[in-house]
């Protein structure tokens, strides 16, 4: 079961990985705010996550690091 | 648990001051990740341009030399020449950096075939200085500085670069790739790679353009940004391999005398 | 209070309208036939970060543009409050947006008023007016700018082409105008 | 017209139009932009020429065209573009072009910042390009003296057929100031005529050659000489300062452009703690207002620069000994503050002779 | 008796101080038979550029305008932009000037199809300034700063600037000819009187490259150098039209608007 | 080494190769075109990198480049290509990257002519691009000079962090004269280390980053401090002068390269003539000897250059009024004659004031 | 019958003409020398000449006129 | 006759050897144990034309390179010839290639000698080493340099990859050091 952890103080709330999730289990986090005045983005439902780093791909602030049991 | 993503030691962990959805940050990671994984980053010298990118400098991990604007390919010449063969050297430019100011720099360090590597992102705009028009401003495009949208009959025609340059000798490897979605970015690692690569085999010059958005001066949402960069870009400026010599390389092994005189 | 010249410095966050609201200043003390200046801090070349504005406004001719200690600072949020209300000349007053600013003045030698500028922004159906709130607001405080002539102002900062936003432009001052802080 | 806001960058922009300019040619750069996105609104509905160049040296060059061809032509920029110009506008004095230049200054070396400076003062004065020449240079230090000094300046450029420099800082251009432009604009067809241009023959006259190569040494030598004739014809009608307080004032404050503003809130300052202070301003950098600032007979000199010191040369050639200078600068994009300079004048009341003390 | 051929009135008395045998002199004389034929020397504005040829101000009998080293383009842009449509304007321009130093100012009037005519003379040296190596020495050959003949790995690989600028939208018409023999040269004025025709209509940005001699630092006699030309020359610059759109032109009659966001 | 005869121009580059220069990067321009060409047949046989730029932007681009790698580089060029090379020079003293810059004045504005000239000096010592900064520039007169002064410009270049600059005129250039070189080359294997070059970290450092961007005007101004602080220490370590018969001379003439030889020659003719002439001459312009010319007492000074007047300047500021300092010159390529300046020496030897007659 | 007016003084003796006269008339004339120092072309037998105009085209500094009865 | 300083000017076409000739005599001066310097008027970027170069020979140390008023020229056609004589100081000696100078000097205080240097060359089978017969020639009829420093010197300009020129070329010095102008 992969596991995603988000560096919230880096996401600049820019939504390319919401939309790039295949199920859809990145939300920007309207509620709360980074050092930098952005709303990060958070995981809805980390067991649904695939592990495929489609969001990791596309994110242009390196914001994720993705574990997975080997 | 095994770490299947983490940010690349290609990276420094310095926030990049890139706009939200900027794929200039996209790029910077590809970079880095290939830096990386060829085991190079310690004899890497980085040449950054001026344009958005002009901080690069805090935010590769290798040594980094800033170039005045349009002259990385210059600055990178001069520190390859002084470095030699085992240096690897870069320069991450922009359109208006590499495509206007420094057309001659660009051209010249392609013909010569010098061995250095070119990241070059076209976002169809000078993004830094707030929106003008580039070189590579798609016709009906509106800038800052073409409020009416680009006229060609005024303004002029965006230059094609790989096109351009894929007449020249010198050139081993140019492909134009986009940041525009994931297996485009995932085929843009793999020719900056291959342009690394062919730069360590001492191949001759290697180019990737990458397309890349600009949210901020294109006044769209980033995700509207990539749409536009599939849509509209792509179909001015045309992705694939426009020259591939890596194979032999660009310099012949016995130079030929035409002079018999 | 805050009587001529005045040294008015807003600041705030890119993107909340600090420079058009410094341009709705100085229009106002040119229509009370005053001269003025307006000076950006022109950011770096890229996006986003804060950004704040010097106004003078004075019967004589202006000779420094800059303000470096301004007698009327109209701060819009934290960062920027932190930044420059040590900078206030003793006696100068002090207008923040009590909506993002979630502390006090505590200089006992400046007068400090505090305006929920972005609530009642958004209360109002006024998006992206806290600035001519608090405006509207300092102005009256201070007897800086007279109403009339900072509705004569925004008649001239909203361009023609936008016409539309001068309505609320003009709503927004009145609610600044007109608001009055709740007695402690 | 009634009086509107406008900054700096941008009023510049509009005096050339009215001042009948129809030719702009440049290249983007902070803090000068403004004046490119405004010719590149307003030329064309004007009828002229905004073209966006592939370069600061193309730019330069474009105007020595425009120019050559008769056209009211002009280029803005900021310190770096300026020295990609320096080669071209050494062939544009070379060949007597007409044509306007504005250096919105930067700090630098190098790529730099993009506050405020004025440390292109020696090159704008003395060094634009390699080789014996100058041009006009006009230091204005608020927005309506901008107005008010372009069409002058693209005037005296046609007339004496050498071009004009506007040296700005960026907080000039960025700026906003009530202005007034003319009721009139110029019209560019009315503008005397320049029976030198390269326009065409016309099958009626010899040809029009505009060329700066003397492979002659006497030929060169003597074409250099008659431009520094014009030079000194130039110095007899442009002369232009400000004097303010200096009559009785002890100590003088030497400014243009931003500074000077700064400086005369410090002479205020200053007089009111009874400090006989006052400011001489120079507007046009070159020629050089040193006849009337040698004639002021203060106890000291202080010269206020967004530099490490440039224009305090020019100041210490008109005093040529007479009484000490001195110099506060700050740089890099650090704009000097009044209570600085004030404290330093409040010294130099104490002791003229401010040993030690210069920065 | 019928006067069959004698100097053209395009060009002035003045005797050029071009070295004997240098076909420079042979095509002032084509660009000047040229305009006298399309009677348009009264509307005519000529840039010489700096090179041997930098005082062909006093040899063309137009009005003329002397530019920088390799800004050529640049200035003739600003004097066609001031003269507007009814006006001719041309660049003579040797190859150090037009390739070298002036490479982004020749791609960037090429890409922008700026209406003018640029005669580009290709003798693979930089004849002005005593025969050091230029951008289109071919590979072997000797001069002033390759000694030890043209080495590609050191010091690159020739411009063919035909080939490069074709791949341009705004260049109407390309095409490289030769100064070497009779035939090339009857060929060479064709090319040229197109070029300025295509001007005249408007059509877009248009070239000549003339394959050129340099006996002088060549090094060998005027007759020699014009046997070279033709086999060595040729071979690394064949000869032919490398972009003819002067039907049509470049410009669309409308610009479609690509951008419809 | 037996002396032997050799110009100027390639003296300078065999200096340089002695020197340990191992990068070379320029562009054909004349007077200076020996340069290269010599480079081009000897740099190779050294090991070391000659390459023919695209131009001068590029070719100092380069120089930038390798200084930045930490080789011991340079260029050449004369003076159109100079203005070129200014918005590099700019940005190699705003990064701090040591190297060796030459300009072989020929005459100006614009295109000009060949001859030789001394009209860049304003450029040289005052404005080689925009912003705060200063290289050090030294005018040697004579060939063994050049061969001397070359290694001392590379190595106090490195020390300081400082680039250098020859400032030399075509005929120095052109000259040959007897050298000799030192019996050692340097090994430029062994010059001292560049901890701060970008070689690659190697894995065991920070990276080392050259840039010349401080967005923020505090740390740009304090870059600019710790330069010129660097400035004032390179003003107490060099300071390169001739003082020629100036003992009891009434009539300091004050010249540098060529023009220096000519006023040496004039200063003997004036000495055979009973008039107390001498000659003060300036080795290095950047830093200008000012302080050892300020101490000669003498009744008037006569500056002598091929301009129209550039380094007077520096004559009048260390004088500071207390003699009149005037002016010969000739441009455009053209060299001052003996007997023209020994005209003006006679005249001025009656009248030390000279009123109205400079030139 | 074509008759050929040589310019002697603009001639610079570069020979090229001589190479391509098809019937060979042309030679450069070793005795004259003209005021820049070169010796002229000269024509040894006017009639043999064709009127082709290679001569005019080759040379590269006007030297020649052709004329041609009609 | 002709002392030190010597103060030569060797003039002619370019193409004639006269930067050659002024090189050998440079070198017969520090053969000599002299100071010397050697300076080119270096000419239009194009080729052709005329040439000239200045050589000072002195024991002091030298000024001025610049040979503006010479005490000996050397001169090897009519042009330059027309260009300098006038400049020769009073007392100073031309010598001429009465080949190419088909006039005389009709100076009265300078010396004249006449070598019809061209003609020499061509009979002794020495193409283009008129020059050094010229100043073998000069050398010896002015004192300038002893023959011993001629050939001393012609060895030293001479380059190794050219050495087959020497001996032509010590020939011709040889010739012009012996010549003996016809009795008139
Ligand atoms: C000589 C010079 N000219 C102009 C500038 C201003 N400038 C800074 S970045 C830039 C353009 C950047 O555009 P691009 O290269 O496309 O990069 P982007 O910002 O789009 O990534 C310009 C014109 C400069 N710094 N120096
Ligand atoms: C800025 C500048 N750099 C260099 C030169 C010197 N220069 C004069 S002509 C020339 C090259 C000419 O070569 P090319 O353009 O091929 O013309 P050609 O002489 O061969 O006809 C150069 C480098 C110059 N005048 N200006
Ligand atoms: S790894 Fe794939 S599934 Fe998991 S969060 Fe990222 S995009 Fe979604
Ligand atoms: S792509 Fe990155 S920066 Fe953008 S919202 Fe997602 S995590 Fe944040
Ligand atoms: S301005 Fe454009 S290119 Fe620059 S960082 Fe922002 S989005 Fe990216
Ligand atoms: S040097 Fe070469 S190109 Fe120049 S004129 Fe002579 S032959 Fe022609
Ligand atoms: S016209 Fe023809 S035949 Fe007559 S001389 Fe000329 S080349 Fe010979
Ligand atoms: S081609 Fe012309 S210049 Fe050459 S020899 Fe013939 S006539 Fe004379
Ligand atoms: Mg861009
Ligand atoms: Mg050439």
């Amino acid at each position: 079961m992969p596991k995603i952890i988000i560096d919230s103080e880096r996401c600049k709330s820019c939504g390319l990985c919401v939309g790039k999730c295949p199920v859809q289990i990145l939300q920007i986090d309207k509620k709360r705010l980074n050092r930098k005045g952005y709303n990060p983005v958070r995981i809805t439902d980390m067991d649904k996550c695939l592990g495929c780093k489609r969001c990791a791909t596309i994110c242009p602030d390196c914001v994720f690091t993705i574990q997975k049991k080997s | 648990m095994n770490t299947i993503f983490k940010k690349t030691a290609g990276l420094t962990d310095v926030q990049t001051h890139y706009c939200p959805g900027c794929t200039h940050g996209i790029v910077h990671r590809l970079v880095g990740e290939v830096l990386e994984e060829l085991g190079v980053l310690d004899r890497t010298v980085g040449i950054a341009s001026v344009g958005c990118s002009v901080m690069a400098y805090e935010y590769f991990n290798c040594d980094m030399v800033q170039a005045p604007h349009g002259r990385a390919p210059a600055v990178a010449t001069g520190v390859k020449r002084t470095l030699g063969r085992d240096s690897v050297v870069f320069t991450y430019q922009g359109d208006g950096d590499l495509a206007a100011i420094g057309t001659a720099e660009t051209v010249h360090a392609a013909t010569r075939g010098e061995n250095i590597t070119v990241i070059f992102i076209n976002n169809a705009i000078y993004g830094m200085t707030g929106g003008q028009m580039a070189p590579t401003t798609l016709p009906g495009q509106v800038t800052q500085t073409t409020p009416n949208a680009r006229n060609v009959l005024t303004d002029g025609f965006p230059i094609r670069v790989m096109e351009m340059l894929a007449t020249l000798d010198g050139v081993a490897y140019a492909e134009r790739v986009s940041s525009g979605d994931i297996p485009d970015i995932q085929k843009a690692k793999r020719a900056i790679k291959k342009a690394f690569t062919c730069q360590m085999e001492g191949k001759g010059f290697s180019i990737v353009e990458v397309l890349s958005t600009c949210p901020t001066n294109w006044g769209i949402s980033p995700s509207e940004s990539m749409e536009w960069l599939q849509t509209h870009m792509t179909r001015q400026y045309p992705l694939g391999v426009f020259k591939d010599v890596t194979e032999t390389g660009v310099f012949p092994v016995l130079t030929d005398n035409p002079m018999d005189l | 209070m805050c009587n001529d010249p005045i040294q008015l410095l807003l600041a705030g966050f890119g993107g909340q309208g600090i420079l058009f609201a410094g341009k709705a200043a100085a229009y106002a003390g040119m229509a009370e036939e005053k001269n003025v200046t307006w000076l950006p801090s022109y950011g770096p070349e890229m996006r986003g970060g804060t950004a704040n504005c010097s106004v003078c406004v004075s019967k004589a001719a202006i000779s420094c543009p800059i303000v470096f200690e301004p007698n009327l600072l109209v701060v819009m949020n934290q960062p920027s409050f932190h930044a420059f209300v040590e900078k206030v000349v003793p006696g100068g007053v002090v207008v923040m947006n009590s909506s993002l600013i979630k502390e006090d003045c505590l200089r006992p030698d400046v007068t400090a008023y505090a305006i929920p500028a972005t609530e009642l922004a958004e209360q109002n159906d006024l998006p992206g007016l806290a600035n001519i709130i608090m405006l509207g607001y300092a102005a009256q405080v201070t007897g800086a700018f007279g109403l009339g002539s900072l509705q004569a102002a925004l008649g001239r900062c909203v361009p023609l082409s936008k016409q539309q936003l001068l309505e609320p432009n003009l709503h927004a001052v009145q609610i600044g105008w007109t608001y009055k802080e709740p007695a402690e | 017209m009634e009086p509107i806001l406008m900054k700096g960058n941008e009023v510049l922009a509009q005096a050339a139009i009215f001042a009948g300019c129809r030719q702009y040619f440049g290249y983007p750069i902070t803090p000068q932009t403004e004046i490119a996105a405004y010719m590149s609104r307003q030329m064309p509905k004007a009828g002229g020429v905004y073209l966006q160049a592939e370069s600061e040296v193309a730019a330069i060059n474009m105007v020595l065209g425009a120019g050559a061809a008769g056209g009211r032509a002009m280029t803005s920029t900021s310190s770096p573009g300026l020295s990609l110009m320096t080669e071209g506008i050494s062939y544009i004095a070379g060949m007597d072009i007409p044509c306007l230049i504005v250096n919105v200054q930067r700090g630098g070396p190098g790529l730099g910042g993009i506050q405020p400076s004025q440390a292109d003062y020696w090159q704008a004065t003395r060094a634009l390009g390699h080789g014996d020449f100058h041009v006009m240079v006009f230091a204005p230090s608020s927005v309506q003296e901008i107005a008010d000094l372009v069409p002058r300046a693209f005037d005296l450029a046609d007339q004496y057929r050498v071009p004009a420099m506007f040296l700005m800082d960026g907080s000039l251009g960025q700026m906003m100031e009530p202005v007034a432009f003319p009721d009139k604009p110029a019209d560019p067809g009315a503008l005397p005529e320049k029976p030198w241009a390269a326009v065409g023959n016309g099958g009626k006259r010899p040809n029009n050659i505009l060329n700066s190569l003397m492979l002659k040494a006497p030929v060169l030598e003597a074409s250099v000489l008659e431009r520094f004739d014009r030079y000194e014809a130039i110095k007899q009608e442009l002369c232009e300062y400000e004097a303010y307080r200096t009559g009785d004032a002890q100590i003088v404050l030497v400014a243009y452009g931003t500074t000077a503003r700064i400086a005369k809130s410090v002479v205020d300052e200053a007089r009111k703690e009874g400090i006989k202070a006052g400011l001489f301003r120079p507007v046009t950098l070159w020629p050089y207002p040193y006849e009337p600032l040698s004639r002021l007979s203060a106890r000291c000199f202080l010269a206020v620069e967004m530099s490490m010191g440039q224009m305090v040369e020019d100041v210490r050639l008109a005093v040529n000994g007479r009484a000490p200078v001195h110099f506060y600068g700050r740089t890099g994009g650090m704009i000097p503050r009044p209570n600085e300079v004030l404290e330093r004048v409040r010294a130099l009341a104490k002791d003229p002779s401010g040993k030690g003390a210069d920065r």
